[in-house]
């Protein structure tokens, strides 16, 4: 199916236009036009995928598939399973408050910001979307440089030490994943002769325990770093905090989630059985990290930082429900990443305005701003409080499930787990009642400085929307539920028109 | 009467290799470096007319030619550009000292 | 027709609450009382004619089901949104909607001034659709969302008046408390599923009372206990409820007496078999109930703030319903509910008048002589307080009380004597309350009057507090028995009465905490100072329960995360960065720019490669 | 073993790459580089290569050597040189150079003790002229044509470096 | 004539031919158009005649002094391609009267040239030794630059000791075998090991340090900071592809996989270079010393390519050698372009003045740190994939590793491209021919990225037998088979 590499062109060319767009001309918000065209496009480019898909001919919705470098068994092979929908179509929901909230009012040089989002946009659907290795790993990296450059460009004050560390502990467990990748195909080479980066022959590859456990923990740290897992998450609440509100949301609605989508179709897939002895580490891992990050949380006084360790946290719950080794683990996973990149997305969204307006993250310098900011302080506390997993958020089902799959695996790292879910009640209500609620900050709404703009209609529709979304997903979670299973990895479909 | 080994001729380039070595480590003036490596290609000569003379072989003189012409040439360029140092920047000709290029 | 009012009676306030919050203050303060107040009334019809006829023609199996939509089904585990209505659930429902209702009118005059009304109102009409999604839930997982649902309406409602740090403080604290339960709770409910893979309360009855084996109910009920205790405000999750008296007081009413605070005790009704096949747990609950219903009695005793006064009062009624549920006697607990709904949310209201006349102020001992300024509202505290007390024949709270002392009794006479020394206790702390606030020396001239959309509230509940116990008797005074055989279908009949010298008891210790109240407060004689000595302080304070875990769990939780505020993990990374720095140093410093230097490393990179080939 | 002539000229030339390496006076360094050449000349006739021991006279001992010396004159060295060169030749700075030395030296020595007579008559034999000569034009025919391009690279960079010394020098003074 | 000519590639005698007629042409009048005329001209008809047949060696193949196979064709193109960037760098920088230059820079191509495709010591030495006397006179250009005497008698002092050592070990090698072939000398002859040992272990000193491999390395900042920029180039780019030809030739027949002392001491290099190399970059604030560690670094990676034979080693090198020079060149080339000093701070706020400059060096420089989409990622991939398959574990980590500190300088110089400039720079613009050389660098570097299913298709044919095919054997091609034709 052409619409597959299309999603990807698509944004990558909409940047580019956006770009030429933007030449010559200063302060013209042709570029973020032609952004959201683009951006609408690629939705509805999703649904005639969604509606095109074959289903009902197993778990394999869509493919294409054309050679690249065939000397290396490299192709340019792409195939479309529930997972890879249920990702995609986060994608595109949350570029939609990056474009529409956060690049409205960038500053200068509208058009290489669009560039910017648009193309990491493209790198994340080729890595939703690629079976083949090398491809995979292509876009993998491809994501990574445009995103370095929006923090860099646009970020705040300590922008420059954030990207970079966001780039090489990204880049550098990339290159782990790269040998682990070429070890695969190496092995697969040894055994069979044939030198390949598909994903499905590779899965094939016999392998001995102790090579299996190596190449997958190779695997392992490059997600790792990207879900993120403690102890590799340092360079998360740095990033988050420095970058543009929309890199903020870009990062943590949906790049983080490539990482769960790798843990799962690489690591939980590919390796099964190393996989499986691995994951009592990785349980403790994931414990680890929910409680972590949630202590931590608590912890910061920036509010930025502290939503971002507050998904250091929730992610800890994707890393129990993909190890804990069931289908139900792993669909809970998946909502909760859907779920994760809704709130803490739209949560971004809030704490850059709040940037924007007081030009100040520090909740020391906040309070009391219900007053001044009804409408962002009544959408920041929903947020919030999805975020601790009130029941009927998306958020709720994706803890439960994940806790449910974990707690059949090791009750102890489930009720550990479910020790998480006090902790971030008690961190985002503390966000909360230091940002929006109290007396006035001495600073703010007096004579000397006029209160800042509340969100208008434009914030609230799409934030409205995410609300709806978040609504929707907890109270009727199935059709994300039934896609979230990821195909296994030797249901081999039939690519169109390359093999009789 | 007994003949000289291409070993003993091995040894002693060995030891007058090392010697240039230690002249080059050791003098701070270019000129005298320039000198100690002209002892150590005079010894990489030596070595090849020794191994020559060990497999009976014209082709260690032919190396020799080789090594004799590069030193001439090094030489020449060497030279000049010591004067050039000389006449510009650096009369002592120190090595040590007065290096713009580090760090 | 009956199973779609389920979710219409839920939807109603839903709507409300949607539209009040769309709204965001758009709208007159009348047009939000009248959305809020009116949709409750509406769902408080609806349940009337609900419950007429399920009166009127119980199903054969005596529940009405509505499945609404299969929540979560994936592999080993399936969970709906499903509504079902028995006799408990139809009590509970009578009571939010018929007491909320009121609260809600009664809310109207309390509030009418308030900028941010049609945000209170919403956050009651959500809370009331919480509330009522859980008291309908059938399946342990929808009523989870009921659960933390009213906890959030909760938080929101205790913090309305956000600009004052301690109010959200306080909302906060209450909501993490009960989190912490919630939290035991959901672990609970993880056993539950993973051994069942279901949570429909039904099917988990029916595998606990066929297989007992392959469960871990007592697990499950001590895990379940947690919850209830920490919605439920018992020990040693009661810390938060006097806190949240920081909420308008029509809150305190609805949410921190009639009813979220009685969800604890619904549940473990509701899951009673699971209990009952744990003895261990049943004797826990019991003893949970009186350790709460002694400590917060003592604690109501020298409270000078009227609405923390109530506060502990519902943790010791609330007490007493635990103690009714471990002794088995389901009805009393449940009768004790329902009369408690009454008579405490009246108290609250009639609170809620007096500290609105006497300018907020909250402290008994700066009111005093309030009677012949506010009648009305000295008549409904009256028989608020009366019905609390449990004064003999005329109060409701008196044949609650005295059922649950009889199902104590049967239990263990131990429970019995603690139940009884505590209404001894709460006669004499309402009765204080009583002399303190509106007999003696006026201390603060009211000002202002009850409105009629006060006042009306109050004289209904006052009459249902006063005659709301008559639908359920003591044999030896009359026998009726309404309650007790509506929920008989759930709890099979109610065990049969004591001596009756146990009726005597349970009549004259009120009165005489009566008696002895007025010895201690009555106009001439009392003290205008609350108790200062040590015993008094501590009880004040809750017991301490506050200083033991802010000393032991908060305070090194914040500080050790303070300390570790910039994250000892970024510390390891930026180690790496040194090292790296280091050794790029290093070799900056290697390039000397010296020739023989350079020559050097020549030198010895050559040496050492000859060694290594001499040496293989 | 070895003939007398040869052992000679190797203490000779040991003794003279020393004194090399150690003079104070550039042309004292020189006149001993000039020995040691000639001695190199009198091993290579004793190895059996007249033409090299030859061509190390004249070339080297003649044509190079004579660049040092008009160089060294060009520099105009004087008695303040001298002792500096004195002063830089304190014991300190020797020891690193004279033990990266003596393991190199050392190391070489292990290696070429263990090295066997070559296989083939023991005697050397002289391998004149003619030989040199024929193995040169005949395979090595391409190696001559190579080192007029290395001698034409030494002479293009050496006239460009050599050019106009004395304007650079006015043009920067 | 025939049998001066016969076995060799015709490009030689052109580049010789070339060089005589520029000669010609500076005896009779100076001028630098005529001259760069010349000297591209010969460049272009060399690298086109790569593929003309070649006249038959007669006699004994063992006696060959020169084996113009796949791999010297290969590296001869590059060497072509890399020296007519160098010119076009050069042409109108390098000051008055530089028709010399360009006579230099052709005699350093020949002797690149033959040094890639010696198989004789002798002729080797030579290439060697006219590549680097041609690179004294092109480091020394600048007369009145301040460092450029410095630079040269660095170059000079450190390049004849390491011509000494090299010429010794190549002597003990002589004397070992008899022969002069240049191929690491065998560890089974009757001397047994120590011999052959000492010569490889000396000779790999000469060719590390003409390569810069750590600890020899600590000669190329200083003279390429002192060197004019396409100089600077030259030494990064041709000679480093002629040096590696030549030592990946030498240990053609040796089996490197056998851990003896000269996998050893590579491997040990190997390691010193990626993490010297790119440590040494991470402290520069010039960005031709940050280049030179760079440069260093890179043959950090080769030398694992070279260390990993079997069916991708060598074309893993080889397709890197061809990433590395376009892109290096390509970054010199706007170095030169830029007409600023050439430190980091002069290059900050290049996104603004000149965009497009700024934008190709970008290119350039993600190319270095192998990120995609430009062709130093497939390279590193493949260098990787010849690493994983010859089980080089620990230089497989220690390439990762420094490659996250080598991914930290390049996008240093990314971002300080990027910040605001603190004025307003002189817009002085660079040569028309050196903008278009940065434009096509550029785009083959993106573009070779992107699709380089060409350039391995290339390398494959070239290097025959085809080290890797889809059902490659599970055989490992030996590299002697791979380096000489049949």
């Amino acid at each position: 199916m052409i619409a597959l590499p299309a999603l990807i062109l698509l944004p990558a060319t909409g940047g580019l236009t956006a770009w030429l767009s933007d030449r010559g001309r200063q302060a013209s918000s042709l570029s973020w036009w032609v952004a959201i065209t683009t951006i609408l496009l690629q939705a509805l480019l999703l649904l005639f995928i969604t509606c095109t898909a074959e289903w009902g001919h197993g778990p394999w919705l869509a493919h294409f598939s054309t050679p690249w470098i065939p000397a290396l068994g490299i192709a340019a092979r792409m195939d479309m399973d529930g997972l890879s929908l249920v990702m995609l179509w986060l994608t595109t929901l949350l570029s939609f408050p990056c474009v529409i909230l956060s690049a409205r009012d960038v500053g200068e040089q509208p058009g290489l910001f669009h560039l910017l989002l648009l193309a990491t946009i493209a790198g994340i659907n080729g890595v939703f979307l690629a079976t083949d290795l090398f491809l995979f790993f292509f876009f993998w990296e491809l994501m990574l440089v445009p995103m370095y450059v929006l923090i860099l460009q646009w970020g705040h004050e300590d922008r420059r030490r954030a990207a970079i560390k966001f780039f090489l502990f990204t880049q550098g467990s990339g290159l782990l994943m790269l040998v682990a990748i070429l070890g695969l195909v190496i092995l697969h080479q040894h055994a069979t002769g044939i030198v390949t980066f598909d994903y499905f022959v590779l899965a094939d590859t016999p392998l001995m325990p102790t090579t299996a456990m190596v190449l997958m923990l190779g695997f392992f740290v490059a997600f790792a770093v990207k879900l993120p897992v403690v102890p590799l998450h340092v360079w998360l609440p740095d990033t988050h905090t420095q970058a543009p509100t929309a890199g903020s949301v870009l990062l943590a609605g949906i790049l983080l989630k490539t990482g769960g989508y790798g843990l799962i179709r690489f690591v939980a897939l590919l390796f099964p059985e190393a996989a499986a002895r691995f994951a009592p580490v990785a349980l403790a891992l994931g414990v680890a990290g929910i409680l972590y990050g949630a202590w931590l949380s608590l912890a910061q006084d920036d509010m930025k930082r502290l939503i971002a360790y507050s998904s250091v946290s929730h992610l800890g719950f994707v890393l129990l429900g993909i190890f804990s080794g069931s289908p139900m683990g792993m669909r809970g996973a998946v909502v909760q990443m859907v779920a994760h990149g809704l709130s803490t997305g739209a949560l971004f969204v809030i704490a850059g305005s709040l940037q924007d307006r007081l030009h100040t993250r520090d909740m020391r310098r906040m309070g009391g701003l219900w007053q001044a900011l009804p409408h962002l302080s009544s959408v920041g506390l929903f947020f919030a409080i999805a975020s601790l997993g009130l029941p009927g958020m998306g958020n709720f089902v994706g803890e439960f499930l994940t806790l449910l799959a974990t707690w059949r695996v090791s009750p102890p790292m489930a009720i550990l787990g479910t020790a998480g879910l006090v902790l971030s009640a008690v961190y985002s209500l503390t966000m909360v009642g230091r940002a929006f609620l109290g007396p006035p900050h001495a600073g703010q709404g007096t004579i000397h400085t006029p209160p800042p703009a509340d969100f208008g209609p434009r914030q609230m529709t799409v934030l409205s929307l995410t609300m709806a979304l978040l609504l929707l997903l907890g109270t009727y979670p199935q059709p994300v539920l039934d896609l979230s299973l990821p195909a296994p990895a030797h249901a081999t479909p039939q690519p169109e028109g390359l093999h009789p | 009467m007994s003949t000289p080994s291409p070993t003993e001729a091995l040894l002693l380039a060995s030891i007058l290799f090392a010697t240039g070595l230690l002249g080059v480590l050791a003098r701070r003036n270019l000129l005298l470096m320039l000198m100690s490596i002209e002892i150590m290609l005079n010894a990489a000569a030596l070595a090849f007319i020794a191994a020559g003379a060990r497999w009976h072989a014209a082709q260690g003189q032919v190396m020799f030619l080789m090594i004799l012409s590069l030193a001439a040439a090094e030489a020449a360029v060497g030279l000049a550009i010591i004067l050039r140092l000389h006449a510009a920047g650096r009369p002592t000709l120190d090595a040590d000292t007065g290096n713009r290029l580090k760090g | 027709m009956d199973a779609l009012l389920l979710p219409l009676i839920v939807f109603c306030p839903l709507l409300a609450a949607g539209i009040l919050f769309v709204s965001a203050g758009r709208m007159p303060a009348r047009a939000s009382c009248m959305i809020g107040a009116g949709s409750v009334g509406l769902s408080a019809l609806l349940a009337g004619r609900l419950a007429a006829s399920f009166l009127a023609a119980p199903l054969p199996a005596g529940t009405l089901h509505m499945a609404l939509w299969s929540w979560m089904r994936v592999e080993g585990f399936s969970t709906r949104i499903a509504f079902a209505l028995d006799p408990l659930s139809l009590v509970m429902m009578l009571v939010v909607t018929g007491v909320g209702f009121l609260i809600l009118l009664y809310a109207c005059g309390y509030m009418h001034d308030d900028p941010d009304i049609a945000r209170f109102f919403g956050c009651m009409t959500l809370f009331v659709a919480a509330m009522l999604v859980l008291v309908f839930s059938s399946d342990l997982l929808s009523l989870y969302i009921g659960w933390e649902g009213v906890g959030i309406c909760s938080y929101l409602l205790i913090g309305f008046w956000h600009t004052d740090t301690a109010n959200v403080v306080a909302a906060r604290k209450a909501f993490i408390v009960t989190r912490i339960g919630d939290a035991a709770m959901l672990c609970g409910l993880l056993l539950l599923a993973t051994q069942a893979s279901t949570l429909d309360i039904a099917a988990l009855l029916h595998i606990v009372a066929t297989g007992p084996a392959q469960l871990l109910p007592a697990t499950a009920a001590f895990l379940l206990l947690g919850g209830a205790a920490a919605k439920s405000a018992q020990v040693p999750l009661q810390t938060w409820l006097p806190d949240a008296m920081a909420g308008p007081t029509p809150v305190s009413a609805l949410i921190h007496a009639a009813t979220m605070v009685t969800a604890g005790v619904y549940l473990i009704a509701r899951l009673h078999p699971l209990f009952m096949a744990v003895p261990v747990a049943m004797k826990a609950v019991a003893l949970v109930g009186l350790i709460t219903l002694l400590l917060a009695a003592g604690s109501a005793l020298v409270q000078t703030d009227i609405k923390r006064i109530l506060a502990y009062s519902t943790m010791s009624q609330i007490g007493y319903m635990f103690l009714a549920l471990g002794s088995g006697a389901w009805q009393a607990a449940i009768f004790h509910l329902v009369t408690h709904a009454f008579f405490k949310a009246l108290l609250f209201m009639a609170a809620g008048a007096v500290i609105l006349r006497v300018h907020h102020r909250q402290d008994i001992y700066q009111m005093g002589g309030l009677a012949p300024a506010m009648p009305v509202v000295f008549s409904a505290f009256l028989a608020g307080a009366a019905a609390l007390a449990g004064l003999p024949l005329l109060t409701a709270g008196f044949y609650s009380k005295e059922m649950i002392l009889q199902g104590a009794w049967h239990a263990n006479p131990l429970l019995w004597a603690g139940a009884l020394l505590g209404a001894f206790a709460t006669a004499i702390y309402i009765f204080r309350c009583v002399f303190i606030v509106f007999l003696g020396t006026r201390h603060t001239e009211p000002t202002g009057r009850t409105g009629a959309t006060m006042a009306i509230p109050l004289a209904c509940l006052a009459i249902l507090a006063l005659a709301g116990g008559w639908m359920e008797m003591p044999d030896t005074i009359a026998p009726v028995h309404l309650l007790s055989h509506l929920l008989s279908p759930l709890f099979g009949t109610a065990t049969a009465e004591g001596p009756s010298w146990l009726l005597w008891a349970g009549s004259l210790v009120p009165l005489a905490g009566v008696g002895v109240a007025w010895l201690l407060w009555r106009p001439r004689t009392q003290a205008r100072t609350a108790p200062e000595d040590a015993i008094a302080r501590l009880a004040r304070t809750g017991w301490g329960f506050d200083t033991l875990y802010d000393t032991l769990l908060v305070r090194p939780f914040i500080t050790l995360g303070r300390l570790n505020q910039s994250d000892l993990c970024d510390r390891l990374s930026d180690a790496t960065a040194a090292t790296t720095r280091a050794g790029s140093r290093m070799l900056s410093r290697m390039q000397s720019g010296q020739v023989r230097r350079y020559a050097g490393w020549i030198a010895a990179g050559t040496v050492v490669a000859l060694c290594l080939g001499i040496r293989p | 073993m070895s003939d007398l002539p040869f052992i000679l000229f190797s203490l000779v030339a040991a003794c003279a790459a020393i004194m090399v390496v150690t003079r104070a006076v550039p042309v004292h360094a020189l006149l001993y580089l000039v020995v040691l050449l000639l001695s190199l000349a009198g091993i290579f006739q004793a190895l059996g290569a007249p033409f090299a021991a030859m061509l190390e006279i004249i070339i080297y001992a003649g044509a190079v050597m004579v660049l040092f010396v008009f160089v060294v004159m060009m520099l105009n060295l004087g008695r303040t040189d001298r002792d500096r060169e004195r002063h830089w030749m304190a014991p300190g700075i020797w020891i690193g150079p004279a033990i990266l030395s003596c393991l190199l030296l050392a190391a070489l020595c292990i290696t070429l003790r263990a090295l066997p007579p070559a296989a083939g008559p023991d005697t050397l034999v002289s391998i004149g002229p003619q030989a040199v000569g024929i193995m040169l034009y005949g395979p090595y025919v391409l190696s001559v044509e190579l080192a007029s391009f290395l001698l034409l690279a030494g002479l293009v960079s050496a006239f460009h470096i050599g050019r106009n010394i004395r304007g650079t020098v006015t043009g920067e003074a | 004539m025939t049998t001066l000519l016969s076995g060799l590639p015709p490009s030689l005698p052109i580049l010789s031919g070339g060089i005589a007629l520029l000669l010609l042409c500076i005896a009779w009048r100076r001028s630098e158009g005529r001259a760069i005329v010349i000297a591209l001209a010969t460049l272009l008809l060399a690298f086109a005649s790569l593929w003309w047949p070649l006249l038959p060696w007669p006699g004994d193949p063992m006696g060959m002094l020169f084996v113009p196979d796949g791999w010297f064709t290969y590296i001869a193109a590059l060497i072509l391609l890399s020296s007519t960037a160098t010119m076009i760098m050069a042409w109108r920088e390098t000051g008055t009267s530089s028709d010399e230059f360009y006579l230099l820079l052709l005699l350093g191509t020949l002797g690149a040239l033959v040094m890639a495709g010696s198989a004789d010591m002798v002729i080797f030495f030579l290439g060697l030794e006219t590549l680097s006397l041609s690179l004294l006179g092109l480091i020394a250009w600048r007369r009145t630059h301040p460092t450029a005497d410095e630079a040269a008698i660095k170059y000079l002092i450190l390049a004849g000791l390491s011509s000494a050592i090299l010429l010794f070990g190549l002597a003990l090698s002589h004397a070992d075998s008899g022969s002069l072939r240049f191929a690491a000398p065998s560890l089974e002859g009757p001397e047994g090991p120590a011999l052959p040992l000492a010569a490889t272990a000396l000779v790999l000193t000469g060719l590390f340090f003409k390569l810069s491999a750590v600890p020899f390395h600590t000669w190329l900042p200083d003279v390429m900071e002192g060197a004019p920029t396409p100089v600077a180039s030259f030494i990064a780019v041709t000679s480093k592809i002629a040096l590696f030809a030549a030592l990946a030739r030498y240990f053609a027949g040796a089996d490197l996989l056998r851990p003896d002392a000269a996998g050893t001491e590579l491997a040990i290099v190997a390691l010193l270079s990626m993490f010297g190399g790119n440590l040494l970059a991470l402290g520069q604030n010039n960005l031709k010393r940050l280049l030179a560690g760079s440069s260093i670094a890179h043959v950090g990676y080769l030398l694992l390519a070279l260390l990993s034979p079997g069916p991708f080693g060598l074309a893993s090198a080889a397709i890197y050698l061809a990433a590395y020079a376009a892109a290096t060149s390509g970054a010199f080339a706007a170095l030169g372009g830029a007409s600023v000093p050439a430190d980091i701070a002069g290059w900050r706020g290049m996104f603004r003045h000149r965009p497009a400059l700024a934008f190709a060096m970008a290119i350039m420089l993600i190319s270095l740190a192998g990120i995609p989409p430009a062709i130093g990622f497939f390279a590193k991939t493949y260098i990787v994939i010849a690493g994983v398959s010859a089980r080089r574990i620990v230089l497989l980590v220690a390439l990762v590793a420094s490659s996250i500190i080598g991914l930290y300088y390049y996008l240093n110089v990314v971002r300080a491209m990027m910040e605001p400039a603190p004025e307003e720079h002189r817009a002085a613009r660079g040569t028309p021919a050196n903008a278009g050389l940065i434009a096509i660098l550029a785009i083959v570097t993106v573009l070779a990225g992107l699709f380089p299913e060409t350039l391995v298709r290339q390398t494959h044919s070239l290097l025959r037998p085809a080290p890797i095919m889809r059902e490659a054997s599970l055989r490992p091609a030996a590299p002697h088979d791979i380096l000489y034709r049949e």
